[in-house]
């Protein structure tokens, strides 16, 4: 497939930088982007989400790992990954000889360890940006989730973007496990955000009738698919209703392109496709042919008239 | 450093691919349905050991998560792929409810193939229930490389014994066990097994967790190679989600998490550790990172 | 049927009134317990939580008020319903002559509303006890739902308490939207809730694809059925987990037996069904008896004694 | 106050039931399926006007509510119910394609049934698209009762007119319509309606809630009292959820938001607030509660 079956300009941005196409893979869902390529044409993606990376290699946690839940999933991984050592050794020389962009997620349990990782990936050829994945629990404040405190997001925030390229445009990850996610928003904007990044996974517990006890070892784990969808677009409604010119790259149970066309709808300029993948390996360029094919019948000439329209 | 008797299986020769496919008939197996597939090039890409991912449920399923089922057989003449399905949750029910013109959508092959041994060597195949339906394939390839083949077929009972006839008619000797007697001889596999083992010059395996692991103690103490297929909870099968890892001692003798749908399902016998599966040992790499100490 | 099927003892209890099951009907999912009727034996349900009332009827909002999602649904309602005159005249004698235990759901704007409310309640037959449904904006702060705040929520429930029968248990029916849980459940408690009902709805949002618009003409709603089970779950365990004393009124995609036996594991000594009685009418009496064969196959010989299990 | 031409409708006779059944035959109609349910229950207390709901989608179904559709005929010596289904969504589309032999969850009778006028009086009847199969067992009835039956079957195109063979057979005159002149008369069901409402002494209507509309008005300028089975979008159909709801004038002569599942489908033509419908107006019972205070 190409990128362009319809009339439809389908060019888009994550910040500053401009984007071929709007879908972009979900970051812990699709890897670094190889076990896609029998599937889809890996150029045809707006740009591939990384894992989670930490500054150290991690095991991740024990299994079971997941459980399936009606039209989701609950996952425990722990960030397994090769460290920003193995990344910049391995994956990412990778991605850049195909030519396919790497928006980079970055994970830490501590402020330095965030800006340590925007550093390493300065100027790194074929890093287009970094997603701040402050999803995370900070050691420095009783294991308390970054993203569930405004002022802890900040930080984070902040220091990223003093580290990071300036040429990177540094997004802000969302959780939706919070009372009110336009405060976060605004703090994590006003400390430098170029963008956000929602939904991350909702917390979640499944219970084993079996062995009568939690699923997963970490106990709770965190809920995506289209399940959590309508939590995932009213999050991109209200962020882009209360900051209208930040750009949101919105995800959270897209399966097809009418889900994403909701999404563009409630105000995001691109979408990562997460869980779906686990489904159908081309589903990213699925969503995209038919989001495409969307925008074309309701008589949208380029995606980025489409962003925010139900606002209107 | 222990060394280790098998080198990591190395990648399948070709890449999988997505099609919806017809199936072509349905059969019930004792405890089992099997079904053939119209999926010719899945058929002409398999090799044994490999699995395909089936999507469950209809277009309007609440369950998203593909169901990995070994592959028990191919004709790439006639296009065909075929699975053996143990009905269980509600995912194998489904698939196991399929009839000759419905379609579903799969994926495959997919994960590494059994590795072949040099040209000759007598292989031991055991296979645990369904299991050894993965093993029939194997043993035709191996016969047609000149191997000798020693093959056990051991389930819980009677009806939950698979492929009898196809391994009786391809191996050069074949024992059936069931745990309470209704078939073969009374007993777990391993009765065959530590009889079998002294002629073998490889072993493989495939079927339930705790079958695999006796089957590779049994080999590593004979000193023979073994390849196991284990068999472990996947979201994705394709290698992109990290769910389906459990700890396998790489090449250069350190124990990561690794996939069992891509990296796996095979494995050196005596490289996993199977003790360790679901736990997370202090020397796996990367565990440091978790908070995990040596003790 | 009958409510015993198996061995086990299935009695529990709301606070300290005896509850002869421990499955009961959802606020708003059921509305008065009388259309039931003709699929199962109302007396067969541990107690009919009714649609909240307020104090005065109201006509609930436009139309569409429902959106389908992926294994749930989105509402809103707007508690349509017909008053506590309305309440006190038709419904809860219609409940009270048959002998099926109400546990009448209260609702208000104001704190004053819900004391009101709960006056109107005392000693009226067959009210076996109040669940107070703070998930409403509270007119008093720009709107924010009282269950939001652990203070609003606080002087919701004092106030019903200090207003209502002392022979009335009176529940607090939490919301999932909150960054953490356990605090609010805790000031409630302090509060003198006698126990807890959770979850109240997530809150959602689904665009039409035809109209580019949010189906829902109050924009956002909220979001129910096995979709949320898991988050629902996970409230329950952490605030059992926080506050083993205090009983649990569970709910949140409650479809089968097994799914109500998580819930019972998790902390829950009742469960309520909601979304699922859209589906199947019959469903309050199938997840009594499928729950009663559950706890029979896993060697429990009372309800009691399997609350909490998973935590052991 | 307005005076009202017709009686709020009265419940049905018999309460419903819920079943697992049978499709007995399953046949394409035009644009729609025509499928046969062995639901004996169902048809000995099914009347006119009613509807049953099904469960869709199967065992693994993301899609949890029931969808909706009108009874059009019983056989109670059978045992049998048919329905006619359009494809539109997934919940349709599936029912549509559901085959003999195949099983499907079922509620019903739902609703309110068609009241029925003093034997004798010439019935009008109006059906658009599929609504027109819900007046079959109406216009059986009122023959039976000695009324003349007048019936207008229109739609959109020739594919999607329904029970045309059926209504001719038991209507003494049959109009039928489509918009874009591929069979019958060109134009909107009105043309027939504005000809035959004079010689009628009540209106029944069924189909698109815009046609409802025209016939409830033509029927009302005529001063003829009209009924009109409406479609709501329901998420429960027995009355439970507050999803299906839309202003009707009541016996008192105030508006209340009514559940078209147990309060209708079946209402006065005169009562129902066409215009209203999707808003709030302030006259409605509790709209002051909303804060909606009168212009
Ligand atoms: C490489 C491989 C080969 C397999 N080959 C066969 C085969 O030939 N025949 C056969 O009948 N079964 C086989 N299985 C097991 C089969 O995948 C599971 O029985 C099936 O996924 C269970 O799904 P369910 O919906 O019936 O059960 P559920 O318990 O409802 O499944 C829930 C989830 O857990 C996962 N899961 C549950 N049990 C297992 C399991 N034992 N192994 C892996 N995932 C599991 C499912 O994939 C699903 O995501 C194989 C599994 C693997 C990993
Ligand atoms: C009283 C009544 C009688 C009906 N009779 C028939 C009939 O005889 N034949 C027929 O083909 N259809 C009939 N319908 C319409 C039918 O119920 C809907 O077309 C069907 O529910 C659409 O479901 P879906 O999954 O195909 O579409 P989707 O649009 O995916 O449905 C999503 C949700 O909206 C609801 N919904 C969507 N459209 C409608 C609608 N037009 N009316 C009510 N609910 C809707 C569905 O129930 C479902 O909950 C009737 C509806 C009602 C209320
Ligand atoms: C198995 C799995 C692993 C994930 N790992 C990460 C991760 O490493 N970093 C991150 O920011 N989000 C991670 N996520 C969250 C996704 O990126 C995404 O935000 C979420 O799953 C919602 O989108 P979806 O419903 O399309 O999956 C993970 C999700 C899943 C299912
Ligand atoms: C249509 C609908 C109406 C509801 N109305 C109320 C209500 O009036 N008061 C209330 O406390 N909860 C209300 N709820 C929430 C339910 O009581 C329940 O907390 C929630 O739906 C989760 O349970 P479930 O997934 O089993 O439905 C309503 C839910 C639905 C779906
Ligand atoms: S199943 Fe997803 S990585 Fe193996
Ligand atoms: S559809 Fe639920 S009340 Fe009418």
């Amino acid at each position: 497939m190409t990128l362009v079956e319809t009339s439809v300009d389908m060019t888009t941005a994550l910040g500053s930088v401009p984007l071929a196409g709007p879908v972009l893979t979900a970051s812990g869902c699709s890897a670094f982007g190889q076990e896609l390529e029998p599937f889809v044409d890996l150029a045809t993606l707006g740009a591939v989400v990384t894992k989670s990376v930490q500054l150290r290699p991690r095991s991740g946690r024990p299994t079971p790992r997941m459980a399936e839940t009606p039209s989701g999933m609950l996952n425990s991984i722990g960030l397994q990954g090769p460290g920003i050592d193995g990344l910049l050794a391995g994956e990412l020389p990778w991605l850049a000889e195909r030519g396919v962009p790497a928006f980079v997620s970055i994970a830490g349990t501590r402020v330095e360890d965030f800006a340590e990782l925007a550093t390493r990936l300065r100027g790194v050829p074929g890093v287009l940006g970094l997603e701040v994945n402050i999803s995370c629990p900070n050691v420095e404040s009783r294991g308390e989730v970054f993203a569930c405190d405004p002022v802890a997001a900040s930080d984070v925030v902040a220091a990223v973007r003093a580290a990071a390229d300036p040429a990177q445009p540094v997004y802000a990850k969302l959780s939706p496990d919070v009372t009110d996610i336009v405060p976060v928003a605004r703090s994590v904007t006003e400390a430098g955000a170029d963008g956000l990044s929602m939904i991350n996974t909702l917390l979640g517990l499944v219970i084993d009738p079996d062995t009568m006890k939690p699923v997963l070892g970490g106990v709770t784990g965190g809920l995506s698919g289209p399940a959590v969808r309508p939590v995932a677009v009213r999050c991109v409604w209200q962020v882009h209703a209360a900051l209208p010119e930040v750009p949101i790259l919105g995800m959270g149970g897209i399966r097809s392109g009418l889900d994403a066309l909701q999404f563009v709808l409630a105000g995001a300029s691109a979408v990562s496709v997460g869980t779906a993948v686990f489904s159908d390996p081309s589903a990213t360029a699925r969503v995209h042919r038919e989001l495409a094919a969307a925008l074309a019948e309701r008589g949208f000439s380029s995606l980025r008239e489409a962003v925010g329209h139900a606002h209107r | 450093m222990t060394s280790y008797l098998t080198e990591p299986a190395p990648k399948a020769d070709q890449p999988p691919v997505q099609r919806e496919v017809e199936v072509v008939s349905a059969a019930p197996a004792g405890a089992y349905v099997q079904l053939a597939l119209a999926a010719p090039e899945v058929a002409e890409r398999a090799q044994p050991g490999q699995f395909v991912a089936f999507a469950v449920g209809g277009p309007m399923t609440a369950n998203l998560l593909r169901r990995s089922i070994a592959i028990a057989g191919t004709d790439p003449g006639a296009g065909t792929v075929t699975v053996v399905v143990a009905p269980h949750g509600p995912g194998s029910t489904w698939l196991a409810e399929r009839r000759p013109g419905d379609t579903v959508d799969v994926v495959g092959p997919l994960g590494r193939p059994f590795p072949l041994p040099a040209p000759g060597t007598t292989a031991l195949l055991v296979g645990g229930g369904y299991g050894a339906a993965a093993l029939v394939g194997l043993a035709g390839l191996l016969r047609s490389r000149g191997s000798r083949v020693l093959a056990v077929s051991g389930a819980a009972d009677a009806a939950r014994l698979c492929s009898v006839d196809d391994l009786g008619a391809l191996a050069d000797r074949l024992e059936v066990t069931t745990d309470d007697g209704s078939a073969g001889r009374a007993g777990r596999v391993t009765v065959a097994v530590d009889e079998l083992i002294g002629e073998s010059g490889v072993a493989y395996a495939c079927g339930p967790m705790p079958m695999l692991r006796a089957v590779a103690d049994a080999a590593t103490a004979a000193g023979v190679p073994s390849y196991v297929a284990v068999e472990e909870s996947m979201a994705c099968g394709i290698g992109v989600c990290m769910t389906c890892v459990l700890p396998v001692v790489g090449a250069d003798g350190l124990t990561r998490f690794s996939r069992s749908c891509t990296e796996g399902p095979v494995f050196g016998g005596d490289r996993v550790r199977f003790a360790d599966v679901g736990a997370l040992p202090w020397d796996v790499v990367g565990a440091d990172a978790m908070g995990v100490v040596a003790p």
